[in-house]
């Protein structure tokens, strides 16, 4: 079952954000197929520190409320668990859609919180830059900018986790780097262009 | 004749009708009606058409008059109606034929609503196709012959499957009109799922109150004849003549000196879970009757539990049994009765939620289905009615009942169960009435659509049930908040409040759906019935024939149609069986007179067509070295005909003719050239 | 003709108990499918008789669907077995008279199979658009007409 | 002998160097032939997914054509890859799903793949987890055999987290909620399984990094209920898992003012211990949470817990009959 392409006769605004949030989700999202029963919300470990319930945020795409939809810090705070996708009795597949909403909100600069969004950046510069992650360049580099405060108190933690050999100072580079560069610029090429 | 190209006759010898529905916009919408009918009358004139129209509803009776009057006024000898399937209207014009003096055998329904415009989109391609049916219909007609129905007696006997509440109802309404009834159960007692219940929604009438009565004189009428802890095992023939084969299994009782007295059932020494009228939830002996209004009274030893049976000694009952009843030596018994109707009423079984794990169903003591519900709020039941944990003491303060358990969930069933929306509000009630505790309904969506269904909801709101609308995420021990610890918590999320919830409860009931019976598709095919994907029986046409199927004599009735409450399986209990009365009334019926017949002139003997029938109607005469058709025994299936290497076997309704030529038609090859323009 | 315009002619052959009421139900639940099946009720998907088969190919289809009761679920008992029978020795024949059997496609369908006969359908028709128009020259009704009674006495030993 | 194609993943030479570690020391005696996919990359976490489509789905497929490339060289008889982190396991089975499932999304991926002179077809190799090959390819006899050291009196919580049993797209496991393999393996090693409700449950992924406050109340959530049930250590599956539990347990602590010193372990290194291994072989030097105290207990009866573990499941013999459970049981309750 895949979204119903609307007509281009079609005017209504709401069907069309609805429309491109599937469209941009891996898988079929089957977004259209929701009967607002709140198995996700019920579901949610975070649900709590969330501005909308997953399923009230489905409601808000439906409703054609894209702003309010992106600025929500729900998506943000999915821990992806997939506990809601295997207990959804319509199989939405709702932690890809929470990606594509992240991923939307920051091509609009919709996000309120910016930590979030900068740590997966800082994960996938690294990641680009070496192939691998490098967790210790990204726990400085995220911690310096977001919880210099927090920094004493992880400083014995960091320590043991370099004293335990469980964090590398240096980071690891793979041999087809460049291979992977033209593969990833190809492919940024590819999602600008759909 | 396979191998003879069909003779086509001159046009002058048949004068054929096309009539084109428009079925309101069903068919116009998309196919060129009137381009079809107009192409027909032209394209197809030198094939016999003399008359093509089209119109607006052809099965209205000023569509039937239509036809009727060019019958009459145009002389035609063929009709050909463009329309819905046949399985919907094929009798409707056949009728208008005869009504007009035409021979009803000489008239085609050909479909191009459900095999065209409901399943294409190119208007153009549509009617090239429709054009085609039309043309492959027309070809097909003229091969046509007058034909008489085949009249068969109606045996006034009726078999009921199912000693449930649709079927005891089905076998009454039969029994009190005078016929006779076979009334066949698999359990040892006739009553069903309604028996295992306490109360009935929504007027809380007492469930045994209202059926052991319906039981008894089911039991006890002159004309039903109850065959219990039996099992249908073989169905032959056809309607008005089916022989039916029953096993009885071997009840290890003697009935004929069995008083019921139950002496057997006290001293029996062994005690298992009864997992079916007790729902688990309690205990029979190895010698047992359900419940005590069982009907019949005679109990029932079950081999696998009796001591005797699997240790060889004990023999307890027979001991005490005061008047030898109590016969081991008792082995299956086969019964074949004669019927001509058979009303199939098999009901359901319970989804079982061990499968939605997140509900702790199996793993969570006090998390109860709602069958166990029903037997611990049962005054008969294992607590006299007592609500109480599974601890068997303690009343639960708190009660969350949980709908749509197995239902409208793409995981499990996707359809609603019905029943569940106000099964639930009636546990609310009975556990408010009898406890006090305070009662949640988690819910999708409340389905309370019947007679005085939603005056019950209003009446469970007065009483300050408290109603969650969300589906339960999960149900746990795993206690992390203030007064969580050992309870159950209910996490939902509170859809109308948009926010999460932990509800914690001392017991949870599981509302689960219904589903269709574990062998509901041997028994299915046993019968010659199709399931849907669901595994619920198939009824003639979802509206206007509920309780009849597609196979001619067999009905349903019940939750083996598909999920439903009480008033409604016993209604269609009646329903069947008015339509079975009907049918008995008639005494004989009229059947398609789709035979194979064999042209002994043509037959070689060569008897390749002797071994094909699975119905043995092929009998091969040794003497004349000739094969011969008894056309009792043939029903038509034709797989001789196709086999029959000279030819010899001809299939009315179906010849070789009929279907080359019917392929010559859609293949448009019965144009005169310029035929490329005209359907390509 | 062109392969990209050609829009291939199928004739299929449906039971009366389960493949032509599955078309039924794919009609009433509005599930769609190409325009280029036209078809034909049998009573028993066991009533095929090959010639009818060869009639459809040397009258101009391109392909030619059979349809029948699951195995096991007939509503005449056995008679789709004789057809998966025939069926194969029918595709036997085919490949002898130089036509690719895979022209020629059985498949079951239950009443309740709406959607999936209507998938099968759909990729039969994919499958003989990629065939390509069947024309073979010199192909007539007649010169099948020894074909049948050739294929039943074959019968008798299976 | 099982010869498969492995994905370490980058956590298993960092954070889960023990995982590593406690794998090498087994491999042999499972019979399991490991054969790493060569210059493999990341996997991009839960982290490259929600920023752009297209570029994560071509980092994951990389591995994946790097995979199928490999076993078609070595002509190695094996179309299996198998990881031993789970969220590995998830990005790599998912690439592959969602490649079939929305074949727009596959071309999109292989035309990025091409420019690196690489492709990859979707459903051409079987994604499986560690323990899915260790309890149906080696099998749990294979495991009992080569017990040497039984794990008796060690109470353990068995904690699959979240990516391993779900979403599941090959019905692979058991259940989704309460999967019973890693309770099953556990019980094979002679330690004492609690059935653990959380076994499933999320320990907060990245959360720890973006909304610390939210991670602990889930870490907190998972450590509460391991002490509950007095267990004397947590068993994963999940280098995040592991890592979040044992490195952020003091934060944890900190935040939510408990006192928490759960020593959160991975199955392998149990098993190296079951086996006979000498503990500094299987990197339990790496714990930042202690696991002395725990380990002393193997082989010695255990102190009686200062109260009796909470056991709400138990039914009294007198009450209504339990619904019974297939397959549940081995679980010590």
């Amino acid at each position: 079952m895949t979204t119903q392409p609307v007509s281009p006769l079609d005017t209504n605004p709401n069907l069309r954000f609805l429309e491109r949030v599937s469209a941009a989700t891996a898988g079929v999202a089957r977004l259209e197929m929701c009967i607002q029963c709140g198995t996700c919300g019920g579901s949610c470990p975070s649900a709590a520190d969330m501005d909308h319930t997953p399923r009230m945020l489905f409601a808000m795409i439906r409703a054609g409320l894209r702003e309010e939809a992106l600025r929500s810090n729900t998506p943000w705070l999915c821990v992806s668990c997939y506990h809601c996708v295997v207990r959804c009795p319509q199989e939405v597949h709702i932690p890809d859609v929470m990606y594509t909403l992240k991923s939307m909100a920051i091509e609009a600069k919709l996000y309120r919180d910016s930590v979030a969004p900068d740590f997966s950046q800082t994960f996938v510069d690294m990641v680009e830059t070496y192939g691998r992650s490098y967790e210790f360049g990204l726990a400085t580099r995220h911690y310096l900018k977001h919880y210099p405060l927090r920094l004493p108190g992880m400083a014995p933690m960091g320590l043991g986790m370099l004293s335990k050999k469980r964090m590398d100072i240096t980071p690891h580079r793979i041999e087809g780097i460049d291979q992977l560069h033209a593969i990833l610029e190809k492919a940024k090429e590819v999602e600008a262009a759909s | 004749m396979s191998t003879e190209e069909p003779t086509n006759p001159s046009p002058d010898q048949e004068k054929i009708g096309v009539y084109v529905c428009h079925c309101g916009s069903n068919i116009a919408g998309i196919v060129d009606v009137q381009e079809v009918a107009e192409w027909a009358g032209e394209r197809l004139k030198d094939r016999g058409v003399v008359v093509s129209r089209d119109y607006k509803f052809m099965c209205s009776s000023l569509g039937q008059e239509l036809i009727e009057n060019d019958i009459k006024d145009k002389g035609l000898t063929r009709v050909v109606v463009a329309a819905c399937s046949p399985h919907l209207h094929e009798n409707t014009f056949r009728t208008a034929c005869g009504r007009a003096g035409l021979n009803p055998y000489l008239c085609e329904l050909v479909s191009i609503r459900e095999q065209v415009s409901w399943v294409h989109t190119d208007k153009d391609a549509a009617t090239t196709k429709s054009k085609a049916v039309v043309s492959g219909g027309v070809e097909r007609v003229i091969h046509h012959e007058a034909l008489e129905p085949l009249v068969v007696p109606i045996h006034p006997a009726t078999l009921v499957v199912g000693g449930g509440i649709a079927g005891i109802q089905a076998a009454l309404e039969i029994a009190d009109a005078g016929f006779p009834v076979y009334l066949v159960e698999r359990e040892p007692s006739i009553g069903g799922h309604m028996a295992q219940f306490d109360k009935t929604f929504p007027t809380l009438d007492c469930s045994a109150c209202i059926l052991t009565p319906r039981m008894v004189s089911a039991g006890g009428h002159p004309n039903i004849t109850l065959l219990t802890w039996s099992e249908v095992t073989r169905v032959d023939g056809y309607v008005g003549n089916f022989t039916v084969t029953i096993r009885k299994k071997p009840r290890y009782v003697n009935t004929d000196l069995c008083t019921g007295c139950g002496i057997c059932q006290e001293k029996c020494p062994k005690k298992i879970i009864d997992e079916v009228y007790e729902a688990g939830l309690g205990y029979r002996k190895a010698v047992y009757t359900p419940f005590p209004q069982a009907v019949p009274r005679y109990p029932v030893i079950d081999r696998e539990n009796c001591t005797y049976f699997q240790k060889g000694t004990c023999r307890a009952c027979e001991k005490f049994c005061p008047t030898n009843a109590i016969d081991f030596t008792q082995q299956d018994e086969f019964v074949t009765v004669e019927v001509g109707n058979i009303i199939l009423a098999t009901g359901y079984d319970l989804f079982d939620p061990r499968r939605v794990t997140q509900y702790g169903y199996g793993r969570l003591a006090n998390v109860f289905t709602s069958l166990e519900f029903e037997r611990l709020s049962n005054s008969a039941g294992p607590t006299n009615g007592a609500i109480v944990l599974r601890d068997g003491v303690t009343t639960p303060a708190s009660v969350g009942i949980i709908h749509c358990v197995g239902s409208r969930d793409r995981n499990f069933n996707n359809y609603c169960s019905v029943i569940c929306c106000m099964q639930g509000l009636k546990f609310a009630h009975i556990v408010k009435e009898r406890t006090g505790a305070t009662v949640y309904n988690f819910y999708i969506d409340m389905r309370t659509a019947y007679k005085a269904y939603d005056e019950f909801y209003q009446r469970v709101l007065e009483e300050g049930t408290l109603f969650v609308r969300g589906k339960v995420a999960e149900v746990t021990d795993a206690a992390r908040l203030p007064g969580e610890d050992g309870k159950l918590i209910v996490q939902v999320e509170d859809t109308l409040a948009s926010v999460q919830r932990r509800i914690p409860v001392d017991m949870v009931i599981l509302s689960s759906g219904l589903q269709p019976r574990h062998d509901a598709k041997e028994v299915a095919h046993l019968f010659g019935l199709s399931c849907s994907a669901d595994g619920w029986y198939i009824e003639k046409h979802p509206k206007l024939d509920p309780v009849a199927t597609m196979t001619d004599g067999i009905f349903i009735a019940g939750c083996v149609q598909g999920p439903k409450d009480i008033p409604s399986s016993v209604s269609q209990g009646a329903a069947a069986a008015a339509r079975v009365l009907g049918r008995i009334q008639q005494k004989q019926i009229a059947l398609e007179p789709v035979r194979a017949t064999v042209d002994e002139a043509k037959c070689s003997g060569c008897r390749i067509c002797n071994n094909l029938c699975p119905f043995n109607a092929i009998l091969f005469h040794e003497d004349r070295m000739v094969t011969e058709i008894n056309p009792a025994l043939c029903q038509g299936c034709g797989t001789c005909v196709a086999a029959c290497p000279a030819g010899a076997i001809s299939g009315t309704g179906f010849s070789n003719e009929q279907i080359l030529a019917q392929i010559e038609g859609l293949l448009l090859l019965n144009l005169q050239p310029l035929h490329a323009t005209a359907a390509d | 003709m062109n392969r990209d315009t050609f829009e291939p002619v199928i004739i299929g052959f449906t039971c009366n108990w389960c493949s032509y009421r599955a078309a039924d139900l794919a009609g009433t639940a509005r599930v769609k499918y190409p325009p280029n099946v036209r078809l034909i009720r049998l009573m028993c998907s066991g009533r095929l008789d090959p010639t009818f088969v060869l009639k459809a190919i040397a009258g101009g289809a391109d392909g030619v669907l059979i349809t029948g009761c699951h195995p096991g679920e007939c509503h005449y008992l056995e008679q789709n077995y004789k057809a998966l029978r025939r069926y194969h020795l029918l595709k036997r024949t085919l490949a002898q008279m130089g036509i690719r059997p895979e022209r020629v496609k059985l498949v079951w369908a239950s009443a309740a199979e709406g959607v999936k006969l209507a998938e099968e359908i759909t990729t039969f028709i994919e499958e003989v658009r990629a065939l390509g128009p069947l024309d073979w020259p010199g192909m007539t009704g007649e010169s099948i007409a020894v074909a049948p009674g050739f294929l039943a006495a074959e019968e008798v030993g299976v | 002998m099982n010869k498969y194609l492995y994905y370490p993943g980058c956590s298993m030479e960092s954070s889960a160097r023990a995982y590593a570690e406690s794998l090498n020391a087994i491999v042999d005696q499972m019979g399991l032939v490991l054969d790493e996919i060569h210059d493999w990359n990341c996997c991009g976490a839960t982290e490259y997914v929600g920023i752009s489509l297209t570029p994560a789905y071509s980092l994951i497929t990389r591995n994946l054509a790097l995979a199928s490339a490999q076993a078609a060289k070595q002509g190695n008889g094996t179309n299996t890859v198998v990881a031993s982190c789970s969220a590995c396991y998830l990005n790599l089975a998912k690439a592959d799903h969602f490649m079939q499932e929305r074949p727009l999304l596959g071309k999109n991926v292989n035309e990025a793949l091409a420019a690196g002179g690489l492709h990859y077809e979707p459903g051409t190799l079987e994604i499986r987890h560690l323990l899915d090959v260790i309890i149906n390819d080696v099998g749990l006899d294979a495991v009992s055999a080569a017990v040497t050291k039984p794990l008796k009196g060690l109470r353990v919580a068995p904690y699959l987290g979240c990516m391993v049993p779900r979403p599941d797209y090959e019905g692979r496991w058991s259940d989704h909620e309460h999967p019973m393999e890693l309770d099953r393996l556990l019980s094979a090693l002679g330690a004492e399984v609690i059935d653990f409700p959380l076994k499933t449950h999320c320990c907060g992924g990245h959360m720890t990094q973006i909304s610390p406050s939210t991670a602990f109340e889930l870490l907190g959530r998972l450590l509460h209920a391991a002490d509950q049930y007095h267990a004397d250590m947590m068993v994963t599956v999940c280098p995040m898992c592991q890592m979040n539990l044992d490195a952020y347990q003091n934060e944890t602590n900190h935040a939510l003012n408990t006192h928490y010193q759960m020593p959160v372990i991975f199955f392998t290194q149990l098993m190296g211990l079951a086996f006979g291994k000498p503990a500094t072989e299987l990197g339990f030097a790496r714990n930042l949470v202690d696991t002395r105290p725990a380990l002393s207990r193997i082989g010695v009866e255990a102190p009686a817990p200062a109260g009796p573990p909470v056991q709400p499941r138990k039914v009294k013999k007198t009450g209504l009959p339990m619904p019974s459970m297939p397959g549940h049981e081995e679980v010590h309750e």
